[in-house]
């Protein structure tokens, strides 16, 4: 789940990492306010979308006055950023910036820890500065039995600053940042840039915070944060009924379980001529209810043509798919034509059900993929 | 022989009692695997299923069974947990099939195991079957067939669908281990290729790896330098978008790494058959053995 | 450092460990009235010294109503305990117990790992139980890379519980018990009795937690909790002045450089036929100024007749400790006589100071450590 | 031969622009130690007396000079995290002057060591010293003489004093390691009594101990077992009360236990000569040897 800057800078604060004031704004009249309240000088108006880019797509400008923050708020709100719409404004002081650094976590597959990233060209796409200089990034993989060692963030942080005041600050808040990785169960977190203003001090100017969804059930307050507006109502729907629901561009809407198989239903999709309308996966301990939000999220898409079924009942019992497809079509009568494949636990039972509310069951992945391709290009 | 699991596999099963793992212990103990005991704190003393012995801790199993593998089936929330007990009641293998454990819960759960010596396969993961010996997880046993091609995957059903195509044209299985779809994993593809290649019951072997990560690609270099048998590979994901999780945790296109393209180039540069879709595989297969 | 029962349970409660109310007063009338305020059941009127065994020296009295909870007040207040004048009683609702046991936590100098003990024989002196029925205790080192893992807490709560439930209760307690001794930097925490009530429920109902002094410079709050007026204030007074002392019955006041020598000197002391009058370590960096305090601490004591100086310099400088003393008995005359043996670091230059004042200088412990009982005795 | 340092030792100092570190530097070069090395973060580049290096890290100075051992004067509050990086540097012996560890930052420092195989003497401790070869830490080298008498002790001073009474009256040390008086040591009496055991170059050893704990008791059951040189033993703390912290953090008796004669009768039982004072040491050394 990513967060957008305002939450991420407030999780920072939280932890006692320097952070300079701003305020969220959903209108221009409150963008004006903070501006004002943010006493006589410049402040910086942000975009607050779940994209980067924000400043190429013009969702960041500075504002020399109350008057000129309200004028950009009123641009920049309502705005798309990258089929984001914009509802919310950061507006913050302009900082008075010596240098820009870089510091994230994210956790490492390869080392399967977490490493801590520095670099001294911050400001930009740290993606960017990877792939053309990659030896201005400096890494750390941290043993997590231990924490991020005091002495391990300063002889980071000498990277980045040769003053020691301004290193001994800056280890301080990779240390804080690191408690606050593990404290809201991030993914990643990075601040960028983090920087040294003219009087020496060291702040964090941007945050970005992405959660691991697993751990959201444990954390309500992190879950809380989660801003339903920025994201497409299908895939809200998909998330409270319990399913894994992506949106895409093609024609046959699919219904799998399990990630890997509805991957590759989608490859196959395409393989055979198609396109598939979404990723969709029930998961594993299957129940009719998912299969009927499940139907009931594929036909909301007016582009899908043909719905395509692909069940390898393992924990999955096809039984369980069957009643629910039934139990759906009862329900609201489909206007697209369903292409069913069954096949593995209580499959016998399934084929049974389906029979008797008269569909049909296949039981091979390639016949029933290229039927429902077919169905789609002649709806 | 087989890999990881045999006829000497003695399981104890954490969550014996609840929905899935009264299930699948059914059907584990239905295809022959011995299970010794079960573990549900408070319900220490009872009989599962009027045979298994159910235990308050894995501590008091280990010690009154000699199980000697664990597979795992709590609710995610106290997975990582059960995780630490097992390896802490010195059980060498355990198979973790609960999905939805915590990335950060992962990195401490990898070297309170290793500190040990003891192998994870998973979290999220179907486990692992060797057909006519052992089941240990939920990988249907009836797709399965005893045989001598070895089979590791990052995907479940997808595996299911793999092994089916194999089972019905006549190539039985050494060994299927599904290694989980999670970013941080026990047992990755390196250490099930070289258990297969060191497996003198395993003449081929099929990896089904999918988008997210490098795991892939660094299995590839290792079947270049370090493999003789023959391996053919698939790559579930080539139409997913970059930057969406696809399930799976660890299956997610980050810029403009860990796609299925980038895979299947990997393979093909280290001599791997690539399968464009599930039924090439046992074309594939035939070719080469 | 070691902190009063209420003390100890303010800190549980913070960690979200289920302590029974109950609050602390310093006249009868506050007892009177927090046992009104605590409702209609009986309480009990607990005296708040450091100290063990206060219930069999009376120190712990049930009382039916606030009348009778005032009059035990106004016994416990100002009784000495083990030589500890009460100051406080905590008041609280008596509990209706079902069951009680133990569970504490040291740090084990043999595994080097904080040690978790539990016992289901609670409520009564654990040393004791360690002593007789060692089997009755069950242990578990935890690894403090990985803190209390829940299982084990679970499996050392099945040790006290036959109820899943309560050994839930009772393992979460463990854990916060962890959380905590590490949190205020412990040397001890134990919970004792942590009882089982009639309706099912787990609390701690008494609580004892120690201190590492090393830990008190970083933790401000911890360090506020020091109650001087239960310790002697000589102690205090050497405290202050950064030194150990620690007050004896002897007549043969010592003041030595290194708390192994400390030691050695007192025993010295009795292998000649002396008594030390106290134990005083003016610890390793010296300076003048703590030479001074030392002597202000230990002439403070009438039952010194004679006081010795041992001093073998490394860190501490022979020279330093030499113009401290010249400085101290400029200021203030000494009553007794005083034997000074120092050798090692800048011994010299000491000599050459303690010469110019009139002091004569020993070099050998045995001799230094005969003059001063010898004169103690003749004084 | 002698015990954990000798000429081939290359010192680092960390702390070495601090008033303690300053002093015992100059004391250390004056006496021979090879000090490469020294660490104050944001001093890296200057030199320490015009003659050693300073650096920003441990890192940086063992890479640059190949520092094989360390040596802790910092202030207490940054104590531990000294140790953690002397050993993330790959230092292998590592001696913390420094005084005021809280015990509980040990248990975590004691196991990163362990991971690394790395030594720690300490801390609060006075190093070592092997007198004509080199010297770590604070024990003044004046009192020292070589010879064949290995010394290890829980104290500071008191140690001098019998070092002192040693070397005046013609017993030579080998080493004399102050293993220090806090709870959590890196090393302790029976590692110091196992090198002086094994090396060639030592005939006697005497070991100052004191009272609290029961590594003494340990220690005497390691000398009747595996020790054939004789040991001469001391115990500081006759005359302490119960349940004070005599100086040291470790030096307390809990209870019944710790108590100067526990461990007296300990000495004895494993055949090691008691002394009764320090005096004591040389004719009950000479008696031996």
């Amino acid at each position: 789940m990513n967060l957008h800057e305002y939450q991420a800078r407030d999780i920072l604060r939280r932890h006692g990492i320097p952070v300079p004031p701003g305020e969220v704004a959903t209108t221009t009249d409150e963008a004006r306010a903070i501006a004002a309240r943010l006493g006589p000088g410049p402040v910086v108006v942000k975009a607050q979308v779940h994209a980067g880019g924000r400043g190429k797509a013009g969702g960041v400008k500075l504002a020399a006055n109350p008057a000129e923050a309200a004028a950009h708020a009123a641009k920049i709100l309502g705005m798309t950023i990258k089929g984001f719409t914009v509802r919310r404004v950061l507006v913050a002081p302009a900082a008075d910036i010596a240098s820009e650094s870089y510091v994230g976590i994210i956790v490492d597959r390869t080392s399967q820890r977490p490493v801590l990233m520095v670099s001294a060209a911050g400001g930009i796409d740290i993606e960017e500065v990877a792939a053309r200089t990659p030896e201005k990034i400096h890494r750390l993989a941290v043993d997590p039995r231990y924490g991020l060692l005091a002495h391990q963030a300063l002889g980071l942080a000498l990277k980045l600053h040769r003053d020691i005041a301004q290193a001994r600050a800056t280890a301080d808040i990779m240390q804080r940042l690191y408690a606050a990785f593990y404290a809201v169960g991030a993914s990643l977190a990075e601040i960028n840039p983090l920087v040294t203003t003219r009087d020496g001090a060291v702040a964090a100017l941007d945050a970005k915070i992405v959660i691991d969804d697993n751990e959201l059930d444990r954390r309500p307050e992190i879950a809380a944060l989660r801003d339903t507006s920025a994201e497409a109502p299908s895939e809200v729907a998909a998330r409270e009924a319990g399913l894994t629901f992506i949106k895409l561009d093609g024609a046959v809407g699919c219904c799998v379980n399990g990630a890997g198989l509805a991957m590759a239903t989608m490859d196959l999709v395409k393989y055979y001529g198609g396109a598939p309308a979404n990723f969709l996966d029930i998961g594993g301990s299957s129940n009719p209810q998912k299969v009927v939000s499940a139907l009931q999220i594929i036909t909301a898409d007016a582009s899908v043509r043909a719905i395509l079924f692909n069940i390898f009942g393992g924990i999955t019992r096809c039984d369980d798919v069957a009643t629910g497809i039934v139990q759906a079509t009862r329900a609201f009568p489909l206007q697209v034509p369903l292409v069913i494949r069954l096949t593995g636990t209580n499959e016998e039972l399934a084929v049974q059900i389906l029979t008797q509310a008269g569909f049909p069951a296949l039981t091979d992945m390639d016949e029933a993929v290229k039927q429902a391709v077919a169905q789609a290009k002649a709806a | 022989m087989s890999v990881f699991i045999d006829q000497q596999t003695r399981l104890v099963v954490q969550g014996i009692t609840g929905r899935d793992g009264s299930f699948h212990t059914r059907q584990m103990i239905g295809y022959g695997t011995k299970v010794v005991a079960g573990v549900t704190p408070g319900k220490g003393g009872q009989l599962f299923d009027s045979v298994v012995p159910v235990f308050d801790t894995v501590a008091d199993a280990v010690r009154e069974t000699q199980a000697n593998t664990a597979v795992i089936y709590v609710p995610a929330a106290v997975a990582a947990s059960a995780i630490f007990e097992a390896a802490d009641a010195g059980v060498p293998l355990i198979v973790c099939i609960t999905e939805g454990i915590a990335v950060l819960d992962m990195t401490r759960v990898l070297p309170y195991l290793h500190e040990r010596g003891a192998r994870l396969i998973g979290p999220n993961c179907p486990g692992l079957i060797s057909p006519a010996r052992s089941k240990v997880g939920i990988i249907p046993g009836n797709i399965c067939r005893p045989g001598r091609v070895g089979v590791v995957s990052r995907s479940g059903t997808l595996t299911y669908e793999i092994v089916h195509q194999l089972s019905t044209q006549g190539l039985g299985q050494s060994t299927c281990v599904g290694i989980g779809g999670d970013p941080l994993i026990g047992t990755n593809f390196i250490h099930c290729l070289s258990a297969f290649q060191a497996d003198t019951e395993t003449d081929a072997v099929v990896m089904i790896g999918e988008i997210g990560g490098t795991d892939e690609q660094q299995a590839a270099d290792f079947v270049q330098q370090a493999m003789t048998k023959p391996v053919i590979g698939f790559i579930a994901g080539q139409t997913a978008p970059p930057g969406r999780r696809m399930g799976h945790a660890g299956a997610i296109i980050s810029g403009s790494s860990g796609t299925a393209a980038e895979k299947m180039a990997a393979f093909a540069r280290a001599g791997i058959a690539v399968m464009k879709r599930p039924a090439d595989v046992v074309p594939l297969l035939k070719e080469r053995l």
